[in-house]
């Protein structure tokens, strides 16, 4: 229903340069043909609501005017209640005032509590799911090489801004377009480690050093996206499609779905990665001390090659389901869940890949049920003050381990 | 190109109020994490509290500045204290994420429309000076010589900033070379080790804490001296910013965060000018003036990679250290 | 950098330290510390559970026991560093349940850690200055007044200079402990804890990776300390050192001391050969003949 | 027994093909620090060589050194007459080196049964057998193969960290202070079990504190003192020359 | 560009005459020389690049316009308030010895500034500042912004809302100056229009997904959501369509209004409506294509037209001041703009310039409205488009407010 909102009945329009508008309605029904009449300094005009319930009454001067709603014309039953059908209306600033008469109860079907709360249960188990695809990359970054790497969120934005090149700039299909990005991905994982992380490990640079030089590359990284897709947000093919697929309360869409899915799987492969795979078991031994795992035959910088390909390559792929979930590409996107990833890996227990899942869920979570009671401002504060608190009771994480002493 | 212009700027950077009250903020990071080994990631937390805690008092209250300083040293050893409690048990690494969290969470609370009529919510709070302003004993005026020529407000509050700078750094290098800084140095390296050697490791680690953060706010209250409080500016790239000072200066020195602010703004300041007057001159053509913009932060990136890389120690660190560290 | 050693007149061995017959938990004369019902599991392993024992006053207890007998797990627990399950356990009359490490150690019982913990990016010297106990200058406020704090400093340091003398460490001194050799680094962790003169020294394997000679001169140091009123608890798998200095020795096994008494004695103790020593213990385990490798072998099966 | 000079020459030349030949090494940690001084070393194939001396002498980073861990300033490193100087670590388990050091010579978070699979990393096929051999030397370890390295007694690290080093089946190993922190008992089981597994073949190098038992077993010891090979003879001649007790071994455990 | 708006003056009539300053006739030699600040980098970089243009193209035509005054513009980057690259700029700026600098787009990051350009006596002159609390600032009289007033639009926006007979209202709104003022102000229209607004989820810039609000709003079921926001209701509208709300009950404000043809599916917001300030483009000719001149890849026009006007105006308070002292500036800035209430309409830099060579008082009015200023500096009034979608995602002009 595209109304003509703004456009003026042009026999008011001569006539005078202020207007008084409205709607009659009854339980959301337009009702036509009810009389108005404004009212005021000497002036006084009526009109008849047109087929939509709307009418539109010209006055000469910006004063106050009584607006009252004809009784007797209402269709049989309606009633205005007692001291209802006359409003008293004032020009703000602009030429035109809106008066509308709403009648009955005006019974609004609100979303039940309880279903609310499963929505943000559900989209909250789906945020949580992307989250640990995110933190697990992290997670095993830091669990290799005690690396806190704050870059990570350029290498989530990374994956979802080659799709928008290839797949809306470039214009090519969408599942090559994700392909490419895949592989790009995990090109620049490796391409960092080769040129960056390697010759500074080698160099024997600290771990806090290397943190401040990944949040140099993040801050350079950020701004060379910026430069180059400027600070808008896009939208990926087939990202704004509406659909709806509902179970009771809870509307999904197919990229809910696919999220959800491709996480769950890419996370069981992980886990299956780090505990039954020689490799797997390498990237652990190598976090734990270095120089032993190389005295043990383990070829250190390739493993951490390895874990670099594979963090940067599921990275991307959480920023390409990042951009549908949204839904939307820029610049900052990873930026802006960072802190979220690394609240998540912390939550679980640093370097434990089930833990970045567990506290990834538990972020989610808190993310989106929190609001239900927070104001929506606030919606970072419920997971980030979670940490705290589970932090305060198990000092090493969910999962973390305690070191023993002596 | 106005060289002239280019390193005029950077020179007034050199003495900027912004950058005292950087290099005091880095100051208090030096004794949190060069000296005490706490990975404080929250220093924005203790900025923003100078910043309101000033702020409010003078605003809705009209306290005088000194009740509004004290408000703000309070609030700050309070947050100190709440923070410390359940966090100083953590390892560095899950510090440095709770403290984030936690300057995150103050962050959004002054930013919420909630509590907007005390806050201002992401408006912010301004004029709150005047007080402070009525202790301006220079007389009205732009004065001073070669780049360095400012209003006789902005004189009061850099001489105001660099006075509290010197002090601090004074303090920190009494303390340090005390058997107090000794202590502290020691539980940077192991803590069960000075434990077992009968020191009260919570408490000193919750006296640095307090400590380095007391700095951390009283650079909040400099910061904001010049100009308005709005929640965005403690965001956690304002910590990562005081990081790449620390480490640029020298993270277990006194001189390294004073020195460390200095470069990074007479950089930054470098580069805008410099990288803006190129695309004016034509000599970038490839670039619009707003890739200019963008062009510099890439550059400052860069520049807090390079640095590491080629003097991981930072400037006035110790060499030696670097054979050391893990 | 070697000197040579005088062998001193064997050491003079304090006794008539218990009442009644050694036996596990035998009441002593003059106990400084003692713990009863101590027990730490981790998960289904028992790593400590001692029903009762008493150190003596002023000798040198040895703890020792094969390798997972709970000695390490049990220091941490009367120190503080570790929670026990339950038990209660007191130093000089006090009981220490709930007392944290920290407030341990300044009541005078200090310990060593059997994997060291040398503060890296300290130099000695700092690291020897940071045992002295209470220090002026500690306090943050006082620490800002040089006058308060200089005088006892320096005769800290006088101190640190003497013990780091006697630990061959003179010369590294100045050095950042990290760059230390693992053996050094166990005479830095002894000879900082010996800094704060404490009551009670608990040593967690002191001498494992020290040098046998430098050992030696050690022991007679120790000796001198006991002389001064100092107890000693340690543990130690060099049996030529506990017969040469321990008053005292207690054996831990599976988390209970299953046996105590005169380190001679003890050593005679059948169980504690079969559990610990080993059957060829003081004998000679080499011979280039060739032939001997089927004996060796046959030895090792025994064994089993 | 008479011998009041130390030797400087080995009294027996072993014969034999030489396998590590560290010639005239000068490395060090710091710039402008040298902690090995033209160091050299031999050993042939079979031999047990044990290496003594005092603490800082420089015997771990000369192992380090031959290993790959500290960079080599002078001189070369010969494995079966082919240069090795300063190959990385993995290069040389390749060729069969095995390696413990002395500190952090386990991977605590992974378990003990990870822990000796990291040691046959390059040869995962043998790991059944290897594990059968290794926990029949340390039985301790059997029981509780899924415990974490790190919560284990210091006794029980050093059996994990000598296990992993065992598990690949050398050809040459390095050995840094195995025995420290271990019971008398396992002591001498793991010198007999050294002593073993060198006369199946295996070259071996040793550094010990617990000198007089290494010394027993070794054909031939080095006495290392401030970076430089000091003294060298077969373990029972260093063992019985006065000077050499004098100055590193002690009296303790011989006057009683 | 913020703001929790100022309350203009209730002032169409204008101030009394006679306090406006003689105009010298005459020739004028002038070169003045004009700073920006506006967002290059940082999160409102999407803001920087019409606004530029804006300035750009009022620079060319003043010049190409020749009558003795030239401008010179020197643009820096304003950032944004985590970065604090504004107050480098400014620096760099004050040193040029500009006579005023135009910026910032945020008040949060003008307000970082104020004290430090107003103390070197140089006009600061906002083309989207909103925040009230720059109408009383303590400023010299130096401070002056074109942004409309969200009083205006907010009360368009809750009146159009309301005659197109929606009962409830949600609002998903940026938590800064700009989005709760004008949330403010579009709940006042609405409710005062016997509406009620039954949701209000607000969230921070910042923030990267917007479900927690979306199903806060869709919770209460309105009849119609308003989305202010800027750039994030790109992320917003999607998502709220794509949960089940109809794509043609929305509401969008001047700062998310956008050509969506690239971004959305087909007919996702066909029929929803907007406001923007501004006037007619029909009217204003060709002010967007010679936008597109100056910089081709211009995607929106954002303030492009304040931006504009900030400086033509800047440039014929110098012209009537024949000065280009900032404080010379300053005190005829209102005048030109009509707010001493006399002078001859003008509507481009040309016709106000010749008037002033003539000594006659103008009033301006350009692509932005009628601008007109009150003493505080504030613009008093302004013309707020209507606009609707179609079923491209473009919209189109279906009326004023
Ligand atoms: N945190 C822990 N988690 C699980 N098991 C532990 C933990 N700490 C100790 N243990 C186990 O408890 C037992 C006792 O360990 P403890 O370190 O006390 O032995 P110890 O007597 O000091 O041995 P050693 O002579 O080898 O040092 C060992 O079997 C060890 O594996
Ligand atoms: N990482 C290091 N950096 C600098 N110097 C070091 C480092 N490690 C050892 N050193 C120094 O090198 C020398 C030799 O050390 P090394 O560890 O080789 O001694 P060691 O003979 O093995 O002694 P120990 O018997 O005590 O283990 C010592 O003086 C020590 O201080
Ligand atoms: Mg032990
Ligand atoms: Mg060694």
């Amino acid at each position: 229903m595209a109304d003509e909102g703004g456009t003026d009945d042009p026999a008011a329009e001569e006539e005078y340069e202020y207007f008084f508008t409205g709607n009659v309605q009854f339980e959301g029904e337009a009702l036509e043909g009810v009389l108005i009449t404004v009212e005021g300094n000497g002036f006084d005009a009526d009109t008849e609501t047109d087929a939509d319930g709307r009418w539109t009454i010209g006055v000469p001067e910006k004063a106050e005017y009584e607006v009252t709603l004809d009784q007797d014309t209402l269709p049989e039953g309606v009633v205005v209640l007692e001291g209802q059908d006359t409003v008293t209306a004032e020009f703000g600033l602009t030429k035109r005032k809106a008066v509308n008469f709403f009648l009955g109860e005006g019974q609004r079907v609100t979303v039940n509590y309880f279903d609310q709360v499963v929505q943000r249960v559900v989209s909250g188990l789906n945020f949580g799911l992307l989250l640990a695809l995110a933190a697990i990359g992290l997670s095993l970054i830091f669990g290799t090489t005690g690396l806190s790497n704050f870059a990570h969120a350029e290498l989530i934005t990374f994956g979802a801004l080659m799709v928008l090149t290839f797949g809306v700039n470039l214009a090519w299909p969408l599942w090559l377009a994700i392909i490419v990005a895949l592989v790009l991905s995990a090109a620049l994982g490796w391409t960092l480690d080769a040129a960056l992380w390697k010759p500074l490990r080698r160099r024997g640079v600290g771990l806090i050093q290397l943190m401040i030089v990944s949040i140099g590359l993040s801050l350079a990284l950020r701004y060379t996206y910026q430069f180059f897709y400027g600070g808008s947000t896009s939208q990926l093919p087939g990202a704004t499609l509406p659909s709806d697929i509902r179970f009771g309360a809870v509307a999904l869409s197919w990229v809910d779905l696919v999220s959800m899915g491709v996480s769950i799987v890419v996370l069981l492969a992980v886990a299956f990665f780090l505990l039954r795979t020689r490799i797997g078991k390498a990237t652990r031994a190598v976090s734990d001390n270095a120089p032993l795992a190389s005295a043990s035959g383990i070829d250190v910088d390739r493993v951490i090659r390895i874990v670099w390909v594979l963090g940067a390559l599921l990275a991307g792929l959480a920023g390409i389901l990042w951009a549908y979930f949204r839904p939307g590409v820029s610049w900052d996107m990873g930026f802006q869940i960072l802190l979220l990833v690394f609240a998540a890996v912390t939550l679980g227990g640093l370097g434990t890949a089930f833990g970045a899942l567990v506290g990834s869920l538990i972020v989610g979570l808190f993310v989106e049920v929190s609001t239900l009671w927070l104001p929506s401002d606030m919606k970072y504060v419920g997971a980030l003050v979670i940490l705290i608190v589970v932090l305060l009771f198990r000092p090493q994480g969910i999962l973390g381990r305690r070191e023993r002493i002596g | 190109m106005d060289w002239g212009a280019i390193f005029g700027n950077a020179a007034v950077e050199l003495i900027s109020p912004t950058t005292a009250a950087y290099a005091l903020a880095a100051l208090g990071l030096a004794i949190h994490f060069g000296f005490t080994g706490l990975l404080n990631f929250g220093q924005a937390g203790f900025m923003l509290l100078g910043a309101y805690g000033y702020a409010i008092p003078a605003l809705k209250l009209g306290w005088p500045w000194w009740a509004c300083l004290l408000t703000s040293l309070l609030a700050s050893v309070i947050f100190a204290l709440i923070l410390g409690i359940p966090t100083l048990r953590l390892r560095a690494d899950y510090l440095a994420i709770v403290t984030i969290a936690a300057a995150e969470v103050l962050r959004l609370t002054f930013t919420t429309n909630e509590f907007a009529p005390v806050t201002g919510s992401a408006n912010g709070l301004s004029e709150y000076q005047r007080d402070l302003l009525t202790l301006n004993p220079l007389p009205d005026g732009r004065y001073g010589f070669g780049p360095w020529v400012f209003s006789d407000r902005a004189w009061f509050f850099l001489i105001l900033g660099w006075i509290v700078v010197i002090l601090a750094a004074l303090l920190t290098w009494l303390l340090m070379r005390s058997p107090w800084g000794r202590v502290i140095k020691g539980i940077r390296e192991d803590e069960d080790a000075v434990r077992a050697l009968g020191k009260n490791v919570y408490s000193y680690k919750m006296q640095s804490l307090i400590l380095g953060g007391l700095f951390g706010t009283v650079a909040g209250i400099i910061f904001v001296m010049p100009r308005a409080v709005v929640p965005s500016y403690f965001q956690p790239t304002l910590t990562f910013f005081i990081y790449a000072i620390l480490l640029l200066g020298g993270a277990a020195t006194i001189l390294g965060p004073i020195l460390g602010s200095i470069v990074f703004w007479v950089l930054l300041s470098f580069f805008s000018g410099f990288i803006a007057r190129a695309v004016e001159a034509g000599w970038l053509p490839f670039m619009t003036q707003v890739q200019a913009g963008q062009l510099r932060f890439i550059l400052v990136g860069v520049a807090i990679m390079l640095i590491v890389v080629f003097m991981p120690q930072g400037i006035l660190g110790n060499k030696k250290e670097l054979a050391f560290v893990k | 950098m070697s000197s040579e050693i005088t062998p001193k007149a064997k050491p003079v061995k304090s006794t008539g330290l218990h009442v009644g017959d050694p036996a596990p938990g035998v009441k002593k004369v003059d106990p400084i510390l003692i713990a009863d019902g101590v027990k730490r599991t981790f998960g289904g392993l028992t790593a400590v559970d001692v029903e009762h024992v008493e150190i003596p006053r002023n000798a040198i207890t040895a703890l020792i026991g094969p390798n997972g007998a709970g000695k390490t797990t049990f220091f941490n627990l009367l120190t503080g560093f570790d929670k026990p399950d339950t038990g209660d356990w007191s130093f000089e009359g006090r009981s220490l349940a709930h007392i944290p490490a920290y407030r341990v150690a300044r009541m005078g019982l200090i310990r060593t850690f059997q994997l060291t913990k040398s503060l890296g990016l300290l130099s000695v010297m700092e690291n020897m200055k940071l045992g002295a106990k209470d220090q002026t200058g500690e306090n943050i406020f006082r620490g800002l007044i040089p006058s308060l704090w200089r005088k006892q400093d320096r005769e800290i340091e006088d101190k640190a200079q003497d013990l780091l003398k006697r630990f061959k460490l003179d010369a590294k001194k100045d050095d950042y402990a990290a760059s230390l050799s693992g053996g050094q680094r166990k005479l830095l962790e002894m000879a900082r804890a010996l800094m704060s003169d404490p009551t009670l020294v608990m040593l967690d394997e002191p001498m494992a990776g020290v040098n046998p000679a430098l050992t030696q001169s050690l022991l007679d140091h120790i000796l001198d300390l006991k002389a001064q009123g100092m107890t000693v608890l340690f543990v130690e798998h060099d049996m030529h050192m506990v017969r040469h200095i321990a008053d005292w020795v207690i054996v831990m096994a599976e988390g209970r001391v299953v046996a105590e008494g005169d380190p001679h004695e003890v050593m005679q103790d059948q169980a504690v050969i079969d559990a610990y020593l080993g059957a060829h213990h003081d004998t000679d385990l080499g011979s280039t003949d060739t032939g001997h490798v089927e004996a060796i072998k046959e030895l090792i099966d025994d064994e089993q | 027994m008479t011998n009041s000079e130390p030797t400087a020459s080995p009294v027996l030349e072993p014969t034999g093909d030489m396998v590590v030949e560290v010639r005239d090494v000068t490395a060090g940690y710091l710039p402008g620090v040298n902690i090995l001084n033209s160091c050299s070393l031999t050993a042939r194939e079979g031999e047990l060589i044990g290496i003594i001396g005092p603490n800082g002498a420089g015997k771990s980073t000369l192992l380090k050194s031959i290993f790959g861990l500290v960079k080599v300033r002078e001189g070369g490193i010969f494995l079966q007459g082919e240069e090795i100087t300063n190959l990385k670590a993995n290069k040389l388990v390749a060729k069969g080196v095995g390696f413990v050091p002395q500190t952090n010579n386990v991977f605590p978070s992974l378990s003990i049964q990870e822990n000796l699979e990291m040691g046959v990393f390059q040869k995962p096929k043998d790991l059944k057998h290897r594990l059968e051999f290794v926990t029949e030397i340390f039985p301790d370890l059997k029981k509780r193969l899924g415990q974490r390295a790190g919560s284990l007694s210091g006794g029980e690290r050093q059996m994990v960290a000598m296990s992993r080093a065992l598990m690949m089946g050398p050809h040459v190993l390095l050995l840094d202070e195995p025995s420290a922190g271990l019971s008398p008992v396992r002591q001498d089981e793991a010198f007999l079990r050294v002593k073993e597994i060198n006369r199946a073949g295996v070259t071996t190098i040793m550094v010990e504190q617990n000198a007089r038992r290494c010394l027993q077993i070794c054909d031939r010891g080095y006495v290392l003192d401030q970076g430089r090979d000091a003294y060298t003879g077969t373990g029972r001649d260093l063992l019985n020359d006065p000077k050499v007790i004098g100055l590193y071994l002690g009296t303790l455990g011989t006057d009683e | 560009s913020t703001g929790g708006t100022s309350e203009p003056e209730e002032s169409e009539a204008p101030a009394e005459t006679g306090d406006a300053q003689p105009i010298e006739a005459g020739e004028r030699d002038l070169t003045l020389k004009v700073g920006t600040i506006l967002p290059q980098s940082g999160a409102l970089a999407f803001l920087g690049p019409p606004e530029e243009a804006g300035v750009a193209l009022a620079a060319q035509d003043i010049n190409d316009a020749d009558l003795g005054l030239q401008v010179e513009v020197v643009y820096r980057d304003s950032g944004d308030t985590t970065t604090d690259t504004a107050t480098v700029s400014v620096t760099d700026l004050l040193s040029q010895d500009v006579s005023a600098i135009i910026g910032a787009a945020s008040s949060g990051v003008s307000k970082t500034v104020i004290d430090q350009i107003v103390a070197a006596g140089v006009v600061q002159f906002s083309p989207a500042n909103t925040s009230a609390d720059f109408t009383n600032y303590d400023d010299n009289n130096l401070y002056w912004r074109t942004a409309p007033s969200d009083v205006l639009q907010g009360e368009v926006l809750g009146n159009l809302i309301a005659e197109d007979g929606n009962a409830t209202l949600g609002m998903i709104v940026l938590n800064d100056a700009y989005g709760t003022g004008l949330a403010q102000f579009t709940r006042d229209a609405f409710e005062a229009a016997g509406g009620e607004v039954v949701a209000e989820a607000l969230f921070n810039e910042g923030d990267s997904s917007f479900d927690a609000q979306i199903s806060e709003v869709t919770a209460a079921n309105p009849d119609a959501i308003a989305l202010i926001t800027f750039d994030q209701a790109k992320i917003i509208t999607p998502a709220l369509v794509g949960s089940g709300y109809p794509g043609d009950k929305l509401y969008f404000v001047d700062g998310n209004l956008s050509d969506y043809s690239a971004d959305f599916a087909p007919g996702l917001v066909a029929g929803s409506k907007g406001t923007l300030p501004g006037l007619d483009v029909g009217t204003l000719g060709d002010f967007t294509d010679r936008l597109l001149e100056v910089d081709p890849a211009l995607q929106d026009y954002s303030y492009a037209a304040e931006s504009y006007d900030a400086l033509v105006l800047i440039a014929l308070a110098a012209y009537a001041a024949n000065s280009v002292e900032g404080t010379d500036i300053a005190s005829y800035l209102r005048q030109v703009s009509g707010g001493s209430g006399e002078g001859e309409k003008v509507d481009t830099f040309a016709a106000g310039a010749e008037a002033l060579a003539e000594g006659n008082q103008i009033d301006y009015d350009g692509p932005s409205g009628p601008v007109t200023f009150d003493e505080n500096g504030d613009p008093t009034e302004a013309t707020i488009g209507i606009f609707q979608y179609l079923d491209d995602n473009t919209y189109e002009r279906i009326g004023d407010g």
